[in-house]
């Protein structure tokens, strides 16, 4: 069992030592000329203007989330899943299907509420009006100055 | 020199206080929340190595539980983890979305 | 049986207390340097033959006959050619994303089945570690977009990790529902599990209708994975000029784009392996073919069995892989919106309920399949 | 010096020099990468002490969810001229000499005691066991950590949902 952990292992640092040594093998024999043209970063042309960081929307952020919440749910369920053939053949299955599909129903719940919210919306707008239905049907006043702008 | 280092306790034991060491200077010294959170995720994983090592010293002994305790505990630390990773993150680009800058100690206006 | 107790056991050409490492770092150099790259060149020189059929055009044939050498000619160019790194890039970090993404990508071939005895490790949570590993790549995409200070490879960069990140979700579930109705993790096993001599479940993919339509989950998510065909979003050519990998050039570049193939060739072999019956063929059984040659003394049957499980195995790897550059060729792009909706709003909740429909029909049919079921019927009726 | 000690050492090492690249690093961007790196140690840790479902879970978990959300934070909470990510290392005295207090008593504690023998599982099959663990005693928590999910989902997306209609005071990010 342990070598079948060395194998593992060697298959990673190879595949991650290989490219960057190749890179640095590579770097002896290619041509390197820097001239502040090439060394510009590549804007169709222009000359950048700023830094690289644009304050983007954090709808990413948001994705980021949802994601490490399912990706906790997907590992958890791994070794109770593995059990369940067993289980359903010789009997026993019940328990192990009420935990996992519980477990399961549980967060899909959590799907389902930022579905609804609005969360998981990627276009701008579509969360706008969703959030101006809100907004309109909690605040009356204030919402009337931000329609028209 | 390192004969057998792998078969008993100190190994462990120290990389576990290395990292809850360093982790609590991060948690002391940096000036970034999400800094402060890193030293955090530090802290914890030193505290998992504990558990997985202190049970790997009564593993098959008589007294060990058939349950895999120790690797449980640190599996739940590690979602546990994972979780309190979304909440903060989400609160600290919340406090920079208000107040531009996220300085553990600058940020004190809720204070008093 | 690992490929490296493999390489052990040949004990009358190797010098005696060899430790064991030096095994498993030679399987390693066989699996990745002797299949996944030279794979990866061939298959991008493939991919523009195919791509040169469908448009009725001839594709590359000017190096060596019929253009075969192309991609050796490609690989040497790339490691030629001037590989600069725009002025405040982020040397370091520059550097080590390309090994972050290969890692992740050639790192999973080691637990690929290639057949019984042929495999890189087997280990026991073998899906769980392709899993793993898949979620190196997107950490490597990030890095290496930021660091190369350039907005575009920066937009691309979070596009392209936010659309592999979400992804991982459903492909996790599809592997998931293929453990419920294996019992197994470890990817022998799994193989193992789908002969049918008669009796035995058929292959996962015909197990059970869920399993069939997680098939698909399986191969979108996968598609969605490597940024192929209708999800190469990140390196939308038109709107981001090059996505992520706009600063990259030379080798850089060439490893982006070999990790990116070697991805599809390691998920194609993942598909093949646990969806559509590794090495198994319906009704032959590959063990009792005795062709009876022999070299030195030594009877070659399990050799010439091995090279049969591996080339079936490897058949049904490539047609996945000519149905990724089939699509890459008959699909349009998504728009992000479209992209993220399907996997949030359609995919997760179809994989959702096969995984509950799979384990509902093992546990109804006390982990049968349908042949079996059918079969059974037919016998008895 | 087998193969297990090589690695475990070999870990050690990593572990230790990620984990002081993340605490001393100005950088908060390079701290992030290191602490890729000391996550990788400890899951190595986890694999020599046999327990591998747990190493590929921390590979999953925390490498491919936590420090992809960490990075995305680090990226988006900086402001947006600032192109360095110099955020200083203040005052040290302190806490430096606190931390290596701290570590000196450990270290102390730690030679001193004698541990016993550490009887490493014999590599068997754990994902097994934690699967008869998590339906056994445990099943009650593997429920509750299920309801924390959810309230921590819904807690972090209340508050990192971009507020759209309050545009003037978040400026252009939301």
């Amino acid at each position: 069992m342990l070598q079948e952990f060395a194998n593992a292992l060697s298959f990673i640092v190879l595949a991650a030592v290989l490219p960057v040594g190749i890179l640095f093998v590579s770097k002896f024999l290619r041509p390197s000329y820097p001239y502040s043209g090439k060394l510009a970063t590549y804007e169709c042309g222009e000359d950048p203007v700023g830094s690289a960081f644009v304050m983007f929307n954090n709808r990413f952020y948001l994705v980021a989330i949802v994601f490490l919440v399912f990706d906790v749910e997907v590992a958890l369920l791994f070794p109770i899943m593995r059990l369940f053939r067993e289980a359903a053949i010789n009997g026993g299955a019940l328990p192990i299907f009420l935990l996992a599909f519980g477990f399961l129903f549980v967060l899909l719940v959590g799907l389902i509420y930022e579905w609804k919210k609005g969360d998981i919306d990627w276009v701008r707008d579509a969360i706008e009006r969703k959030q101006a239905l809100r907004e309109d049907a909690a605040f009356k006043h204030r919402f009337e100055n931000v329609k028209d702008s | 020199m390192f004969a057998g280092i792998a078969h008993n306790l100190t190994i462990y034991l120290a990389m576990s206080t290395v990292f809850f060491v360093f982790g609590l200077f991060t948690i002391l010294t940096r000036r970034n929340a999400v800094g402060v959170f890193m030293g955090v995720e530090l802290v914890l994983n030193a505290a998992a190595i504990n558990f997985v090592a202190f049970y790997a010293l009564k593993a098959d002994s008589a007294q060990s539980s058939p349950w895999l305790d120790g690797q449980i505990f640190s599996l739940f630390i590690i979602v546990l983890a994972a979780i309190e990773a979304a909440v903060a993150l989400a609160i600290v680009l919340r406090v920079f979305g208000a107040k531009k800058n996220i300085d553990p100690d600058q940020v004190m206006e809720l204070r008093g | 049986m690992s490929l490296a107790e493999f390489l052990s056991g040949l004990n009358d050409f190797i010098p005696p207390n060899v430790p064991f490492f030096v095994f498993s770092i030679a399987a390693a150099v066989i699996v990745i340097l002797g299949f996944a790259m030279p794979i990866g060149g061939i298959c991008t020189y493939i991919e523009r033959k195919v791509a040169a059929d469908f448009q009725e055009r001839i594709g590359p044939n000017r190096v060596g006959p019929f253009g075969i050498l192309q991609f050796f000619a490609d690989g040497i160019k790339m490691f030629l050619k001037e590989d600069t790194a725009t002025k405040n890039a982020d040397m370091f970090i520059y550097n080590l994303a390309p090994g972050l993404v290969t890692a992740g990508a050639l790192g999973a071939f080691a637990a690929i089945p290639f057949s019984k005895y042929v495999i890189g490790a087997d280990l026991d949570i073998g899906i769980f570690y392709v899993m793993a590993l898949a979620s190196l790549v997107s950490l490597g995409i990030l890095l290496g977009a930021w660091s190369s200070e350039n907005k575009w490879s920066l937009l691309g960069g979070m596009r392209g990790a936010a659309q592999i990140v979400s992804y991982e979700i459903p492909l996790g579930i599809a592997l998931l529902s293929v453990v419920v109705v294996s019992g197994q993790m470890s990817m022998i096993k799994i193989v193992d599990g789908q002969a049918w001599l008669g009796s035995g479940s058929f292959w996962y993919i015909f197990h059970n209708p869920f399993l069939f339509l997680n098939f698909f989950v399986y191969f979108v998510a996968a598609l969605a994975e490597c940024n192929r065909t209708p999800f190469d979003l990140p390196e939308a050519e038109s709107e981001l000029v090059s996505g992520f990998n706009t600063e990259f050039s030379g080798m850089r570049f060439g490893l982006y784009a070999l990790a990116e193939f070697a991805d599809v060739i390691m998920f194609a072999c993942v598909a093949a392996a646990i969806f559509l019956g590794g090495w198994h063929l319906p009704f032959v059984n590959i063990e009792n073919i005795h062709l009876g040659w022999s070299l030195a003394g030594k009877s070659l049957d399990p050799l010439i069995q091995t090279l049969f499980m591996i080339l079936i195995f490897l058949g049904k790897a490539s047609v996945i892989v000519f149905v990724v550059m089939w699509l890459r060729w008959t699909l349009p792009r998504l728009r992000v919106d479209q992209l993220m909706d399907l996997c949030w709003k359609y995919l997760i909740p179809i994989a959702f309920f096969n995984l509950v429909g799979a384990s509902l029909w093992v546990w109804i049919f006390k982990g049968q399949s349908m042949i079996e079921l059918i079969s059974g019927m037919m016998g008895a009726g | 010096m087998s193969f297990l000690d090589f690695f475990v050492v070999f870990c050690f090492l990593g572990g230790v020099v990620c984990s002081a690249v993340v605490a001393l690093h100005p950088n908060i961007l390079y701290a992030a990468v290191a602490l890729i790196g000391s996550l990788l140690a400890v899951a190595g840790v986890y694999a020599s002490l046999g327990a591998d479902f747990l190493a590929a879970a921390q590979l999953i978990i925390y490498v491919g969810g936590v420090i992809v959300v960490i990075l995305f934070a680090v990226m988006m909470s900086e402001s947006i001229y600032k192109r360095r990510f110099l955020d200083g290392v203040k005052k040290m005295f302190l806490p430096t000499i606190l931390s290596i207090a701290l570590m000196l008593g450990m270290f102390k504690l730690l030679v001193s005691t004698n541990w016993g023998e550490l009887r490493i599982p014999n590599y068997e099959n754990t994902t097994i066991r934690i699967g008869q663990a998590l339906t056994g005693p445990y099943a009650l928590i593997f429920e509750y950590v299920a309801i924390v999910l959810l309230f921590g989902l819904i807690g972090a997306i209340v508050v990192a949902r971009p507020n759209i209609l309050k545009k003037d005071q978040d400026g252009g990010n939301s």
